[in-house]
């Protein structure tokens, strides 16, 4: 079972998790400046690496914000987690 | 207002006071009552926002916790604040004034993005204790609750009986634990078939 | 000279009368393959069977050969029981580690009729056509032959019965949260649990065993061994003592570590058996660790060689452990066949203990002289350089080969030592238990010094500690226990001082020396056991190794070497080492398979803990449950909710009732309960720009206190979720989510806030649980209204079809919404949680000179039907978009939101897709089934072409007619086409017109009257 | 080849089995080969064996990085079956389980084919109709499918708890007959000998590191032992299909999961087929050697590691243990884990792609076990021809790109929820 380093709560055991996805993915914007191509990467493209992952997790059973992990998908090990904007108040 | 408006908690027709599998003359290793004496409001600011937090807090007449994992108590004692997420805090306060300070939070706060519901119907308060209760809670919520890591005074969200629900330390060796409502019923049958091995004692429910 | 020993057995006959962890106070009697027998408190199975010179225990998993007691603990390959009869059967549980209890009842397993006489047997006869394998060379011809051979191996193999019946036992979980864990409690970890515990840091110690020592409660007893200055026992029970004295010290007997997950989790079970009312079978706890010291020991290695499986074939150390712990003597006249030092320690005591040591038999070809010394002291005849080349007996056995060894690693042409005895001690050295460290994600290194894998390195939290680290004297285990324990509270933020219990150092030991397999003398080709549960021969493994299947994955998959439920505790690396030498490299070089969860079997009771069967999931419950329940409704569960499913009257069935309540509904009025709707509030400045984004069609210019229908895609274009929302006030709604959804919806929102759009000041939270809701529906639902107290107009003018007031209804703050599911006249009433059967049996009984009627989910389904309403699932099926259920017109062009882009796919633009469309029976009375699929000609051959399907079905009872919702290829352009609708599963085949979804008042004047 | 059968190992007795030869051969590398397939998996080598047997290509080496049939072929849970609703699964799977029918005689290998039919369990109403979909469109496309009762579950499965009462009571079913379970490392070994004796090299222990290119072509692979040349690679790497196709430069709809599995200890038959249920997360069969083997959700996290979280084991447990009370004193003996190549329709992909001379056979999700001989087939011939096989034709990358997605679940682009 991981334990998510949740940025406000600490460390918490993952089923108090939803797991989000790939963090490096993001979506573009609404008008013609994207190209359907973008679209379809945002959806459908992952870099999927064996390795250091940066990754969502939303704190369901918690503070319910979303954060990013950065876990290795080879091994599991958790080496950080950021909030996705500093506007929050420190975890302290 | 007519009889049948009479306010049903979740735990009605479940509520039987009194010792529950305690053998003869033993204690029970935990105490269980419903808390029907507060008012619960959710208060919403955004976060960061410490101007927001400081006007709410002194309505209030309390500090509202910037810190995940702690709580604020007015100098009543009957007004206190859980950090539930940035910029979010569920307020206890005493039963009936959940509308009122709605209102009157939402005034505070006009002019700066907030958002303040009154929740007191949508949770199921129980207020446990006991020497054995954290050995109960162990069986179903996966955070340390250890005093040296949940002091009094601490709270947290985190699954409770596989639901969500919010713990508060609010007296030495009394935890509170929120549930949303319609979990209320399952957590209370969760807590008695969970405390059967402790001695569960059923006391009336807390109302003001 | 050489003859069968004849040997008498009574009632504890091979027990001694001193010594031992056992309580000659408290006899048990217990019952072992139908006979009658007594053992002690404290003993074991394996041990009172022992003691009553039980050994044949019972048969092999393929060649069903007799089998003995091998061991002492949890890496017994062969003694396997049956425990219980009925619901509280078990099989395969380890004599070995059975807690002796009063009324026992146990049987071998395995064979038929007896164990003494198994016709099963003969597989060891034809056991030449059986190689490791053999299953994949045969059994092919002819190919429907396989079910049949099938059948039969099936039923040959497999090991005990598993109950029929539920298990009447409950289990539990427990999250639990420590400093240091120390997994072991033999001397290293009591020296590391006393440590850590004495330096104030949180200590869980875990022993699976019942009593904490380990290894040294096999010490002889009285012997000559001092801890700290005191005796074994003594020292023992004072460490126990200050142990339980420390408050944040927990121990845990008869707990196994069986998992050790990321992040330093370790998941233990523990047994509990029988405490009282409450008290679980079993509980697996999950720890969460600051540092995880693995003081697991080692476990002794037996030697390979040929028939080496006979009842009677031990290790050396469990020998000694029945002897001194249990003072139960395991034979009459042993000898012992050793690579190393350590077993003449165990041999000697074995002596002392009672029996006559016949001989020693060494692979080394040099001997320390005081051991030699020592053993031919008690009597051995001292064979250095020899092999024990062959044993004789049945079920049990009676006599062992000796020869020497030529210098080749064959047998030499030498004399044959022909040497009675019924026990045959043998130790190939110790492997230590690396179980854990490797879960754990250790890498092991092969030790030459003990030929063995020990600990190397691991990237969690774990240090090793005494024997598991190769430390085999006791004065290293207990430094090395307290200086762990030290670091481990140090590493955990408290001081720690190492102060070890002081005892004698031991002896350095004579190297030992590996020898994988005994080599077999000419022209025998006698059976080597590597693993005895499984019946893998050194025969199977060269097979493996000629085949090809060298690598050590292969070698396992192939023969099943280690694969039992001992998971070759006891063969492993001596399969590993064989394949070796076959292929000329070293153990180290071969490797390990890998090691995997559980360390010794776990109960699956107690993996899933209490939340089973009826408490598999929560239950949800709304408001007005106890009022549903009081009506005597049935109710089906939606996504954790209970729901009113239909109210029924008299004797009726779920169809009838559901008939009539829908036919109320459109003729009278209903009142259904709607609180499992998800309800979201959405507040802030942002919050019409916010719902703009997530629905389709726009949501701006929403006038306050109107609802509107709002849908909502996937970033992929497909319909994702539906619902009513309403603007309470300018910047703040109330929007309604499915009941199956609403969770994922709210954290879908919460993603699009926090991820895409922080700058939105927009506040969601789930009110759900805040809202009584009920859909008062039907002609006369406004009658009811009026009927009730309330100071909200619900006229059609103040109050027009998705309208919206608050006010009071008797005397409950309450609103109301103008909305409906069932196409009828309708409104949803909601008050908050705790005045919702106030409010309910309100209505109800203004309702009564109407004839207001409950209804439930299942006319609700027939309802909607009737009115084309699409629902999740059946035509919101997720794959289809907005334009194939009808909602192209109200996807918004002016505005982007969720969905839009990919949305416009050529694969999910074109003329062909599957549309919402109505169907009718030609018939007008055949049932149409939800899950037909729709063909233009039923006559077509395989595979026909199918149009689409049909999405939902029922007779309704205002039409008096059969309906379905379908989605069809081009389906709008199709009106009026007749089509076949198919059920081969039901034999069924409808002819069918396709006409509009919507059956029922399809202009909307009732819903708007 | 020596063949094998009930003869042979008679006369091998005689000889104490000393005289079988190799099941294949360990060659090393040559410097070059007609066609390389990467990933000594299940699909790898049955693609081998029916390039050469089906195409005449035999010029050709199967790279595995570590021992073969060491991926997800060696840690399933070995369930076969062709219940697919949309047409190119339901065509393509229905063609695996006709080579099902036949392989062990095809390959003279018992993989242990054993038709005892997969029952999926329905818990409500709406999962009964759904299954009348599905079960509908297998019948019409000409697989078999029985709906059952609740009785007729009940019958089938004593032990199952078919009571009302049950957390979620058991409604009825649907059955395939026809699916039911084959011994997976046998599949491995089977097509591996058959491969090797056509001539096919197998060559473990190399790793593809890299594909060498020229001009937009492919030209080889870089390998741990080596460079090898070839005009023609396909990729059957499981979980690793992200990686290799990012050694071409493609982008990969593809998230790899960890899924686990896990086996009591053996007892005697106690269950006949297959059980699924969708709304307990779980599925259980009975090995031939005794154990329950047992599977259910994903560990809905990326990973490669071939392990998991002991979370899901209880979940799944839990499940399956509600289904049969009867199981709970049973003990579990061991657990383990795999790397799912998760497409995000959770369809596969067998295509050729814009690399000339790159072929990918990918995204399995948790079903590719069963169309092992199926993908084998199609992907040979997508390689000898270079176009696909009718079987194999939807099966691409674009689908993704212009909305022809497969999704048999309806459950979106999300890795997780196929
Ligand atoms: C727990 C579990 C349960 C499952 N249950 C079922 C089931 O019941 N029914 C079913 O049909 N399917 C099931 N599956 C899915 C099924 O196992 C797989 O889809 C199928 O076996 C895949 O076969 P493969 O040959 O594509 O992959 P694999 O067998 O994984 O083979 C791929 C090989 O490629 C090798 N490789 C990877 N990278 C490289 C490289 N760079 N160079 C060289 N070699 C490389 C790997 O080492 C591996 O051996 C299950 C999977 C798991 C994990
Ligand atoms: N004579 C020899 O060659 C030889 C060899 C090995 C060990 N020894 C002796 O054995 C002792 C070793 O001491 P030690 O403390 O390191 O080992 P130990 O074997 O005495 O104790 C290990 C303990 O760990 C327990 N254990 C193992 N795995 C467990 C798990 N997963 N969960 C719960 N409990 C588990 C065992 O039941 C055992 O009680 C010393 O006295 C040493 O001299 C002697
Ligand atoms: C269908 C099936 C049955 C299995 N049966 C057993 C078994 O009886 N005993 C055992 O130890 N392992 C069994 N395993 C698990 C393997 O030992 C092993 O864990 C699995 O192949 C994954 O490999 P790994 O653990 O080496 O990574 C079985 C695996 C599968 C797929
Ligand atoms: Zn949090």
């Amino acid at each position: 079972m991981l334990e998510i380093p949740c940025p406000y709560c600490g460390r918490r055991a993952h089923t108090e998790f939803t797991y989000m996805g790939d963090a490096t993915v993001s979506r573009p914007a609404d008008g013609p400046e994207a190209s359907d191509r973008d679209w379809y990467e945002f959806v459908y493209v992952r870099l999927n690496p064996k390795g250091p992952h940066k990754e969502l997790w939303h704190h369901t059973n918690g503070c319910r914000v979303v954060f990013e992990v950065s876990r290795d998908t080879a091994t599991h090990e958790i080496t950080g987690s950021a909030k996705l904007s500093d506007e929050g108040e420190a975890a302290s | 207002m007519p009889e049948t408006s009479a306010r049903r908690s979740a735990l009605d027709g479940h509520y039987t006071e009194g010792p529950v599998a305690i053998s003869q003359g033993a204690a029970a290793g935990v105490s269980l009552a419903e808390r029907r004496d507060l008012a619960l409001v959710q208060l919403d600011l955004k976060p960061g926002d410490a101007e927001g937090r400081k006007a709410a807090g002194a309505l209030l007449g309390l500090e509202l916790p910037a810190t995940p994992g702690l709580s604020a108590a007015n100098a009543s004692g009957e007004g206190v604040a859980l950090w539930t997420g940035p910029g979010r805090w569920l307020l206890g306060l005493p039963a009936g004034e959940g509308k009122a300070s709605v209102t009157a939070l939402a005034e505070a706060l006009a002019g700066r993005h907030h958002a303040v519901i009154d929740l007191t119907q949508a949770r199921t308060v129980v207020r446990a204790s006991g020497p054995r209760l954290r050995d109960l809670l162990s069986k179903g919520v996966p955070i340390d609750l250890h005093p040296r890591v949940f002091p009094l005074g601490a709270c947290a969200v985190t699954s409770l009986a596989h639901v969500t629900g919010v713990l508060h330390h609010a007296e030495e060796g009394v935890i509170d634990l929120f549930v949303m409502r319609s979990f209320g019923l399952h957590l209370w049958e969760w807590l008695h078939e969970a405390g059967e091995e402790y001695g569960l004692e059923v006391l009336p429910a807390i109302t003001k | 000279m050489f003859m069968k020993m004849f040997m008498k057995s009574g009632a504890q006959s091979f027990r001694n009368g001193w010594g031992g962890a056992i309580d000659r106070g408290k006899p048990l009697t217990f019952i072992f393959n139908g006979k009658r027998y007594q053992g002690y408190e404290g003993d074991t199975l394996a041990s009172a069977l022992i003691a009553n010179d039980v050994h044949l225990v019972g048969r092999s998993f393929k060649y069903h050969r007799p089998r003995g007691i091998m061991t002492a603990g949890p890496e017994e390959p062969n003694a396997l029981v049956q425990v219980g009869d009925g619901a509280e059967s078990e099989p395969n549980i380890r004599a070995t580690e059975l807690p002796l209890r009063d009324g026992l009842v146990a049987r071998s397993q395995n064979c038929w009729p007896t164990v003494e006489y198994d016709v099963g047997q003969l597989t060891d006869v034809l056991s030449p056509l059986f190689p490791a394998g053999f299953y994949y060379k045969t059994f092919m011809w002819p190919a429907s032959m396989w079910m049949t051979y099938e059948h039969r191996i099936r039923k040959i193999a497999g090991m005990g019965v598993g109950p029929h019946e539920p298990d009447p036992d409950h289990y539990d979980h427990h999250y639990g949260f420590c400093d240091v864990l120390v997994v072991g409690g033999g001397p290293t970890g009591l020296a590391a649990a006393l440590t850590a515990g004495r330096a104030g840091a949180r200590v869980v110690l875990a022993e699976q065993d019942r009593l904490l020592g380990g290894q040294l409660l096999s010490e002889a007893d009285p012997g000559p061994r001092r801890i700290d200055g005191r005796t074994v026992p003594e020292w023992l029970a004072a460490t126990t003592a200050e142990l339980e004295a420390l408050e944040e010290v927990r121990i845990l007997r008869r707990t196994s570590a069986f998992g050790y997950y990321d992040q330093n989790m370790v998941t233990l079970c523990q047994h509990e058996e029988g405490r009282g009312p409450g008290v679980p079978r079993q509980r697996l706890h999950h720890l969460r660790v600051g540092q995880v010291i693995l003081a697991s020991g080692a476990i002794e290695r037996p030697l390979v060689f040929a028939n080496n499986d006979r009842p009677g074939h031990m290790l050396a150390s469990a020998a000694r452990s029945y002897v001194n712990r249990f003072a139960a003597r395991p034979g009459t006249r042993a000898v012992l066949f050793a690579n190393n030092d350590g077993a003449y320690k165990a041999a000697a005591e074995v002596a002392a203990g009672g029996l006559q040591l016949a001989a020693v038999i060494d692979l080394r070809e040099e001997i320390a002289p005081e051991l030699a010394e020592e053993m031919r002291r008690w009597g051995a005849q001292v064979l250095p350089g020899h092999a024990v080349t062959d044993t004789f007996g049945q079920n049990r056995l009676w006599g062992v080969e000796a020869r020497a060894l030529d210098g080749a690693g064959g047998v030499a042409d030498g004399p044959r030592h022909l040497i009675n005895c019924d026990l045959l001690l043998s130790s190939g050295g110790w492997n230590p238990t690396v179980h854990l460290y490797s879960h754990a994600q250790g890498r092991n290194r092969f030790d030459e010094s003990i030929a063995a894998f020990v600990p190397d390195h691991c990237p969690q939290a774990i240090t090793p500690a005494g024997a598991v680290t190769g430390a085999f004297d006791l004065k290293s285990c207990l430094e090395q226990g307290a200086e762990a324990g030290a670091a481990a509270a140090q590493a955990t933020g408290f001081d720690a001082m190492v102060e070890p219990p002081r005892t004698e150092a031991d002896p350095a030991p004579r190297p030992l020396k590996p020898v994988w397999s005994v080599p077999l003398p000419d022209g025998s080709h006698a059976k080597r056991f590597v693993d005895h549960q499984d019946d893998v021969t050194v025969n199977d493994v060269k097979l493996a190794q000629r085949e090809n299947f060298t690598s050590v994955e292969h070698l396992k998959r192939y023969t099943t070497l280690g694969m039992g439920t001992d998971q070759g505790k006891t063969s492993n690396v001596n399969g590993l080492g064989i394949m070796g030498e076959l292929l000329g490299r070293t153990p180290g070089e071969v490797g390990t398979t890998t090691f995997r969860p559980p360390y010794t079997p776990v109960t699956m009771g107690a993996i899933a803990g209490r939340e089973v069967g009826a408490h598999l999931a929560p239950k949800r419950r709304t408001p007005m449950h106890a009022w549903h329940e009081a009506q005597g409704a049935a109710f089906v569960e939606t996504g954790q909710w209970y729901r009113a499913r239909y109210y029924p009257k008299g004797g009726e069935g779920l169809t009838e009732a559901a008939r009539r309540e829908v036919r109320h509904v459109r003729e009278v009025a209903g009142l259904c309960d709607v609180s499992t709707l998800g309800k979201i509030d959405i507040q802030g400045t942002d919050a019409a720009e916010f719902l703009n984004r997530v629905y389709v069609n726009g949501f701006a210019k929403l006038p306050v206190n109107k609802c509107r229908y709002g849908v909502m895609l996937r970033e992929d274009g497909i319909v994702y979720d539906d619902g009513t929302t309403i603007r309470l006030a300018e910047n703040h709604f109330l929007m309604s989510a499915t009941t199956a959804n609403a969770a994922r919806v709210l954290q879908e929102l919460e993603f699009a806030l926090q991820v895409h759009w922080p700058e939105l000041a927009v506040s969601v939270s789930s009110t759900t649980d805040l809202w009584a809701s009920m859909s008062l529906a039907g002609p006369k639902s406004r009658d009811v209204l009026q009927a009730l107290e309330s100071d909200i107009d619900v006229s059609n003018e103040a109050m027009p079809f998705m309208g919206h007031a608050a006010g009071t209804i008797a005397g409950i703050p309450a609103h109301i919404f103008r909305i409906s599911f069932s196409g009828e006249l309708g409104f949803e009433l909601a008050c908050e949680a705790d005045h919702g059967i106030a409010l309910w049996e309100a209505v109800m009984a203004a309702g009564e000179p109407s004839g207001l009627e409950p209804y439930g989910t299942e006319a609700l389904g027939i309802l909607r039907i009737e009115k084309g309403h699409v629902v999740i699932g059946p035509e919101i099926n997720g794959t289809a978009t907005a334009d194939d259920l009808g909602f192209g017109r109200m996807c918004s062009t002016k505005k982007p939101y969720i969905g839009h882009r990919l949305k416009e796919r050529s694969g999910l633009t074109h003329e062909r897709r599957q549309q919402l469309v109505g169907l009718k029976a030609v018939d007008g009375s055949s049932r149409i089934r939800a899950g037909m699929q729709l063909v233009t000609n039923p006559n077509q051959p395989l595979p026909m072409k199918m149009e689409g399907y049909v999405a939902s079905g029922c007779f309704s009872p205002n039409l008096k007619e059969s309906v379905a919702t379908a989605l069809l290829e081009a389906g709008r352009e199709r009106m009026d086409e007749e089509l076949w609708a198919l059920s081969p599963l039901h034999d069924e085949a409808v002819k069918v017109r396709v006409v509009s979804a919507h059956f029922i008042d399809p202009e909307g004047e009732r819903i708007r009257a | 080849m020596t063949r094998y059968s009930i003869f042979s190992l008679a006369r091998n007795a005689l000889s104490y089995h000393r005289n079988w030869p190799q099941a294949w051969r360990s060659p090393d590398p040559k410097p070059a080969y007609d066609v390389i397939i990467v990933g000594g998996g299940g699909h790898g080598l049955a693609t081998a064996y029916y390039l050469a047997r089906n195409h005449g290509v035999t010029n050709v080496a199967v790279l595995e990085k570590g021992w073969l049939g060491g991926g997800n072929t060696g840690r399933n849970t070995t369930i076969v079956r062709s219940n697919y609703m949309l047409e190119p699964n339901a065509h393509f799977y229905e063609h695996s389980m006709k080579l099902w029918e036949g392989l062990s005689q095809d390959l003279n290998y018992n993989v242990m084919f054993s038709p005892r039919g997969v029952v999926n369990l329905a818990h409500s109403d709406g999962q009964m109709e759904a299954f009348m979909r599905r079960g509908n469109a297998m019948r019409l496309n000409g697989i078999d499918a029985v709906l059952l009762d609740r009785e007729q579950v009940s019958q089938m499965v004593p032990l199952l708890d078919c009571s009302p009462s049950a957390r979620f009571p058991v409604y009825g079913g649907l059955m395939q007959p026809r699916g039911g379970t084959a011994r997976h490392d046998a599949v491995a070994w089977g097509y591996a000998r058959g491969a090797d004796s056509y001539g096919v090299d197998i060559i473990q222990n190399c790793e593809v590191t890299g594909i060498r290119r020229e001009g937009g072509r492919v030209t080889g692979v870089e390998t741990t032992r080596g460079e090898i040349a070839a005009a023609k690679v396909g990729i059957a790497v499981a979980g690793h299909t992200t990686q290799l196709c990012q050694m071409v430069g493609l982008d990969a709809p593809i998230e790899s999961h960890v899924l686990q599995a896990f086996v009591s200890e053996p007892i005697k038959p106690i269950l006949d087929t297959v059980v699924t249920s969708g709304a307990t997360h779980g599925y259980i069969s009975q090995s031939d050697k005794g154990e329950l083997v047992m599977g259910g959700d994903l560990d809905f996290y990326n990973s490669y590691a071939q392990r998991g979280s002991v979370y899901v084991v209880e979940h799944v447990i839990a499940g399956l243990l509600s289904l049969f009370p009867a199981f709970s004193r049973l003990r579990l003996m061991r657990s383990w884990g795999g790397v799912m190549d998760m497409s995000l329709d959770g369809s596969p992909i067998i295509c050729k792609t814009p690399v000339d001379g790159f072929y990918i056979n990918g995204g399995w999700c948790y079903g590719g076990f069963k169309a092992t001989p199926g993908s084998g087939w199609v992907f040979a011939h997508t390689i000898a021809k270079d176009a696909p096989h009718p079987y194999n034709e939807h099966f691409t990358l674009e689908r993704f790109s212009n909305g022809t997605t497969i999704d048999e679940k309806g459950a979106g682009p999300y890795a997780k929820a196929h």
